[in-house]
């Protein structure tokens, strides 16, 4: 379904990608990890249009989607959640789903789809509140929730679980295995929690100073010797005193 | 030597800390672990006064701290190193270090610069080089640098491993062992658990925003719940 | 036809607005100084709420009022003394002026994504440079006021001896620039403009076009500016290149701000409220110190936007649910007592 | 032809110098504190009316004038940030613009209400008269002021980047929440980097009415042109800035000789306009 090859994107002389290639295929869960600052948000601003790489190709359902604009596509089909929530302080849940729901309804029929994903993402009770007034459990479903509403046929989502405690996380997690399993949506998760990458993904892509250093399934990664050293620590440290 | 009781801390509408308790001893390194958003960071920034607690108490030395603006913190003699090291990146090196010593620019007649030119040589190299052409390691290094030059009697490190290449983790762990030898007390904030674990001898675990576990560091690296949850054995 | 369904309280207090605003004339008809200064706060008014579509909605801090009502004089001021041709054609053409040099100055602008201070300082340097321009242009502008001939019939020319047929007129422009504003905010442009003021990148990639969006919104807001300037021209009777004003665009800003970002109601009640009071200090304080009463008005702009940032329409709001709260309590005792 | 595009160079690089002075006291309030006073050409015209006053009171030089206007308008700037700018700090931009806006307003009112609307302009200047080079004529009055300028520009360098002061500002500039951490109080390196962008108007003003006339709408002009040179030179580069003046100076000046005096915002605007769309970092800027 997509499929990023060489992707290379650079801010000046600092390479943040550097010739990453990964595929993921309809309906799966993937999970992108990496330590802070390997380029995993860089590569999620790539493949959803904010930054345009400077080399590779990024194919969406079999487009070359490399360097459009964002808009154009989630209009084909790829919408994506924020690292930090970006919520739109001053509208409340409701109209911010709505400016989501307008991607691909209009005027006369965009209030079933803002009242069907309200309902979806459990958002009813609050609905009418300003995102300003939410915390962060909510803001990051108020979040997946306008991604939600442009109908995508895959979704990317950046440290979505980050800062959810345990019940959060949970709830979160069910919702995306159940948008997975019932709407057939793929799902893209750049996440630091683990719980959450082995428990939801099937495969796992694992990023480190810009390189994609391994991939697999959740089992393969957490033996991987070289993902061990460069992102899950076990190691002690030897200090020589 | 630093107490903190029932702290109540977050931002505007999230609550982020609730009712954390701990102290830290004279010439001790304790470590405090948790998962990422569990408050630790909130927990420094808190301490340093970036961040404003709701209720609670923080000492220093027996002197109350809490509510205190940064800049006064500091002048207390506890310094704090950010998260990712918040250099000056269109300073020079030089100007970095001497920032350090802002609050009480007498202290530079001292000789700390060399000190700290001893302790990380790679700065003395790079003095006159824009802080933003610094690799992630050496960054950390100019940050924790910067945190020593008013010799502060507690150095708190939020994350030091954190954007460092593997290889240099290694290295900067040497260098934060080597401040117990400055005759610093140490506050480290980690996610990297076997480090942190390695080096401290008390340590805290935090999750969401709450203090689960605390003992000394031998112990916790043998408990189940850390090895499960945090070295993954 | 349930009558009820349309009494509700909004629709009462249109009402009650209508009324009042046809009467206002017949109270003052007498004085023409009073019936050009209530022109005057509706001018700002049209001008402030047709700024809160591009500045208060798509928070882009446009400074080019002036610079677009300035175009549609001299275009309406020009027909109508070179062609002799009505200024109710000129007044739509100005705005189409407006509405072009608006796009092509905005296309590559937002193209760019130039936002915040440096789109208010371009877009306020528009007037200046458009004030200098036809300060050369010496057949349309020049440094001598070019009077608007009165012609046969003054509907042909929109040459009124009174101050009240403007008066009407400028009413039913302000009803339709207002219900403009309440049909683009619940409206798919509106809410992508409201989204986009608070997070470019983030509406983007919920399929928005942001650069669209913004052009939509500066191109009804520039045409709005454009058409009342033809009605401008046509009050005071000629055009001048003074008429491209940065003091007056500034103010329009302030005003939207001032008003309540976004709040349909809020510029147009700011403007009522303190061009009227700008004008009740300048009929007070004017005769000792020439300027001393922009001074007051500018330090109580100052503190409104201080102490109240996210303006006077929320205040409002929260006094009106009171009121409700008030009577609903009150109606809620009479059935108790009942 | 040569001769006259060569006398326009020259007329531009010394005015340029000019500009790129003004620019400084925007360049380092927006780059330091990322305040946006759109009042501050409304300052240099307030600091060239004040040069006026304190210049026909005493009968001294404009270029002297500076000595007392400076140190007033260091005071007004400290008083300005302390009652308007420190309390929009954390508030939503558009706040900052409504107030300095207001303040725009309120500065060009106090100007009518002191001066009336009639263009003042000082008598004497000692520094009249112009030098011959070369066949091209140099304007005394300018030439001394573009090397005041210049050195004022290199005085401030040295105090950013040599003093405790000056490192302080730069290092707020760079990370607000590091900085206070070192132990800077940010509201006093902003009130004092404020009140120096302030009193940099005041030099400018008394330089500039030396060989200019002042009127209460002329605050426009001023803003527009150091808005433009902050564009054009990028946050952060103290040469760049110089440069970026001269450039803005030497276009307004070729713009007035070669097609009409009134057109002098004209050139300005376009390099303006085309900065933002095709280099929005400016030119020599790292931001």
């Amino acid at each position: 379904m997509l499929k990023v090859a060489d992707l290379t994107k650079k801010f000046g002389n600092l390479i943040a990608v550097n010739c990453a290639s990964f595929e993921v295929n309809r309906g799966e869960i993937i999970g992108l990890i990496g330590p802070n600052g390997a380029g995993k948000t860089t590569l999620f601003n790539a493949i959803s249009g904010l930054y345009k790489p400077e080399g590779g190709t990024i194919t969406f359902k079999g487009m070359n989607i490399t360097g459009w604009l964002p808009h154009k596509i989630c209009k084909l089909g790829m919408s994506r959640t924020f690292q930090v929530t970006r919520a739109f302080t001053h509208m409340t849940v409701e109209d911010t789903v709505r400016v989501g729901a307008y991607n691909r309804y209009n005027e006369k029929n965009v209030q079933e789809k803002v009242d069907q994903v309200v309902k979806i993402c459990d958002l009813t009770d609050i609905r009418k509140r300003v995102c300003s007034d939410l915390g962060l459990a909510s803001l990051r479903k108020v979040e997946l929730a306008r991604a939600l509403a442009t109908e995508p046929e895959m979704l990317l989502l950046d440290e979505a679980g980050a800062g959810l405690n345990a019940t959060e996380l949970e709830t979160f997690m069910n919702l995306i295995k159940k948008l997975n399993q019932e709407n057939k949506i793929t799902f893209c998760v750049v996440e630091h929690v683990m719980q959450m990458v082995m428990g939801l993904c099937q495969q796992i892509v694992v990023l480190d100073s810009g390189e994609i250093i391994a991939s697999g399934t959740p089992n393969q990664i957490s033996t991987n010797a070289r993902v061990i050293e460069a992102y899950l620590g076990k190691r002690a440290v030897h200090v020589r005193d | 030597m630093l107490e903190i009781k029932n702290l109540n801390s977050g931002y505007a509408k999230v609550s982020v800390l609730r009712n954390v308790t701990f102290h830290v001893n004279q010439d001790e390194t304790v470590a405090i672990i948790g998962p990422n958003g569990a408050g630790k960071s909130t927990l420094l920034k808190t301490i340093s006064g970036l961040v404003r607690a709701q209720s609670g108490d923080i000492t220093f030395e027996n002197n109350n701290i809490l509510g205190l603006s940064p800049d006064l913190v500091v002048r207390r003699g506890l310094a704090y190193v950010p998260e990712g090291g918040r250099i000056f990146p269109n300073m020079t090196v030089l100007d970095n270090l001497l920032m350090g010593a802002y609050s009480n620019p007498g202290i530079l007649k001292s000789g700390i610069l060399e000190e700290i030119f001893t302790l990380f040589p790679i700065l003395k190299n790079r003095s006159e080089k824009f802080a933003r052409t610094l690799s992630g390691g050496e960054r950390q290094m100019l940050a924790i640098g910067r945190g020593l030059v008013s010799r502060p009697k507690l150095i708190m490190l939020d994350e030091p491993s954190l954007g460092v290449a593997p290889k240099l983790i290694d290295e900067i762990y040497e260098k934060i062992h080597a401040l117990k030898r400055f005759g610093l007390t140490v506050l480290l904030v980690e996610q990297n658990t076997g480090y942190a674990l390695e080096l401290a001898d008390r340590g805290y675990v935090i999750e969401n925003g709450q203090i689960v576990m605390e003992g000394a560091a031998t112990d916790l690296s043998t408990s189940e719940h850390i090895k499960k949850f945090y070295l993954g054995l | 036809m349930n009558f009820k369904k349309y009494f509700n309280q909004q629709n009462t207090f249109i009402l009650i607005g209508l009324v009042i605003a046809l009467v206002i004339p017949q109270a003052f008809k007498s004085s023409q100084y009073v019936m050009l200064l209530i022109t005057t706060v509706l001018l700002y008014a049209i001008l402030a709420s047709a700024w809160n579509i591009i500045g208060g909605m798509a928070g882009q801090l446009d400074l080019a009022a002036a610079a677009y009502l300035g175009l549609g004089a001299f275009t309406t001021g020009t027909l109508l003394i070179q062609w002799n041709i009505t200024p109710w054609v000129g007044m739509f053409l100005g705005g189409l002026i407006a509405m072009g040099l608006a796009i092509l100055i905005g296309f590559p602008l937002f193209g760019f994504k130039v936002k915040e201070l440096w789109y208010a300082i371009s877009s306020s340097a528009l007037v200046v440079v458009l004030q200098s321009l036809f300060m050369m242009w010496n057949e349309v502008g020049g440094p001598t006021e070019k009077y608007l001939p009165s012609g046969s019939s003054p509907w042909y020319s929109l040459r009124f001896n009174t101050y009240v047929p403007y008066y009407y007129i400028m009413v039913t422009i302000l009803v339709v620039v207002i219900l403009i504003n309440r049909w683009i905010r619940y409206s798919k442009l509106g809410y992508s403009l409201l989204a986009l003021g608070e997070d470019e990148d983030a509406v983007e990639v919920l399929g928005v076009n942001s650069q669209l969006s913004k052009l939509k919104a500066l191109a009804i807001y520039a045409f709005i500016c454009g058409v009342v300037g033809g009605l401008y021209a046509c009050i005071y009777g000629y055009v001048h290149p003074a008429f491209f004003d940065t003091s007056m665009s500034m103010e329009i800003t302030i005003l939207g701000i001032v008003g309540g970002m976004g709040f349909i109601y809020g510029p147009a009640m700011a403007a009522i409220v303190m061009v009227s009071f700008r004008e009740f200090l300048r009929a007070s304080l004017g005769s000792q110190l020439a300027g001393l009463y922009l001074a007051v008005y500018a330090i109580i702009l100052i503190v409104v936007a201080l102490f109240q940032p996210r303006g006077i329409a929320p205040l409002f709001e929260r006094g009106l649910k009171k009121i409700q709260t008030y009577f609903a309590e009150l109606k809620r005792g009479h059935k108790a007592d009942a | 032809m040569i001769h006259t595009v060569s006398q326009g160079i020259i007329t531009g690089i010394l005015m340029g110098a000019i500009y790129a002075l003004i620019a400084l006291g925007l360049s380092i309030v927006f780059g330091i504190m990322n305040v946006t006073n759109f009042a501050h050409g409304d300052f240099v015209m307030l600091s060239m009316y004040l040069s006026y006053a304190v210049g026909s009171a005493l009968a001294w030089d404009a270029v002297a004038t500076p000595l007392i206007t400076a140190p007033l308008l260091f005071i007004f700037g400290f008083i300005t940030y302390y009652l308007l700018i420190d309390r929009t700090l954390r508030q939503m931009y558009v706040v900052q613009l409504a107030v300095t806006v207001g303040l725009q307003i309120l500065l060009r009112s106090l100007a009518l209400i002191v001066w009336q609307a009639q263009p003042r302009a000082l008598q004497y200047s000692i520094i009249q008269g112009n030098i011959q080079i070369a066949g091209f004529e140099i304007l005394t009055s300018r030439l001394i002021s573009a090397i005041i300028s210049l050195i004022f520009i290199a005085g401030l360098a040295y105090f950013l980047n040599k003093t405790w002061a000056g490192r302080a500002m730069r290092a707020a500039s760079d990370d607000l929440d590091a900085a206070s951490l070192m132990g800077v109080n940010y509201h006093k390196t902003y009130a004092l980097t404020f009140a120096i962008g302030s009193s940099i108007t005041a030099l400018a003003g008394g330089l500039l009415m030396s060989f200019q006339q002042t009127d209460p709408v002329g605050g426009v002009r001023f803003g527009l042109l150091s808005w433009a040179v902050l564009a054009l030179a990028g946050l952060g580069s103290l040469p760049g800035l110089i440069v970026a003046g001269i450039i803005v100076g030497v276009v307004e000046s070729l713009t007035v000789s070669f097609f009409d005096p009134r057109s002098r915002l004209l050139g300005v605007y376009a390099i303006f306009i085309l900065v933002l769309w095709l280099r929005p970092r400016g030119l020599f800027g790292r931001r």
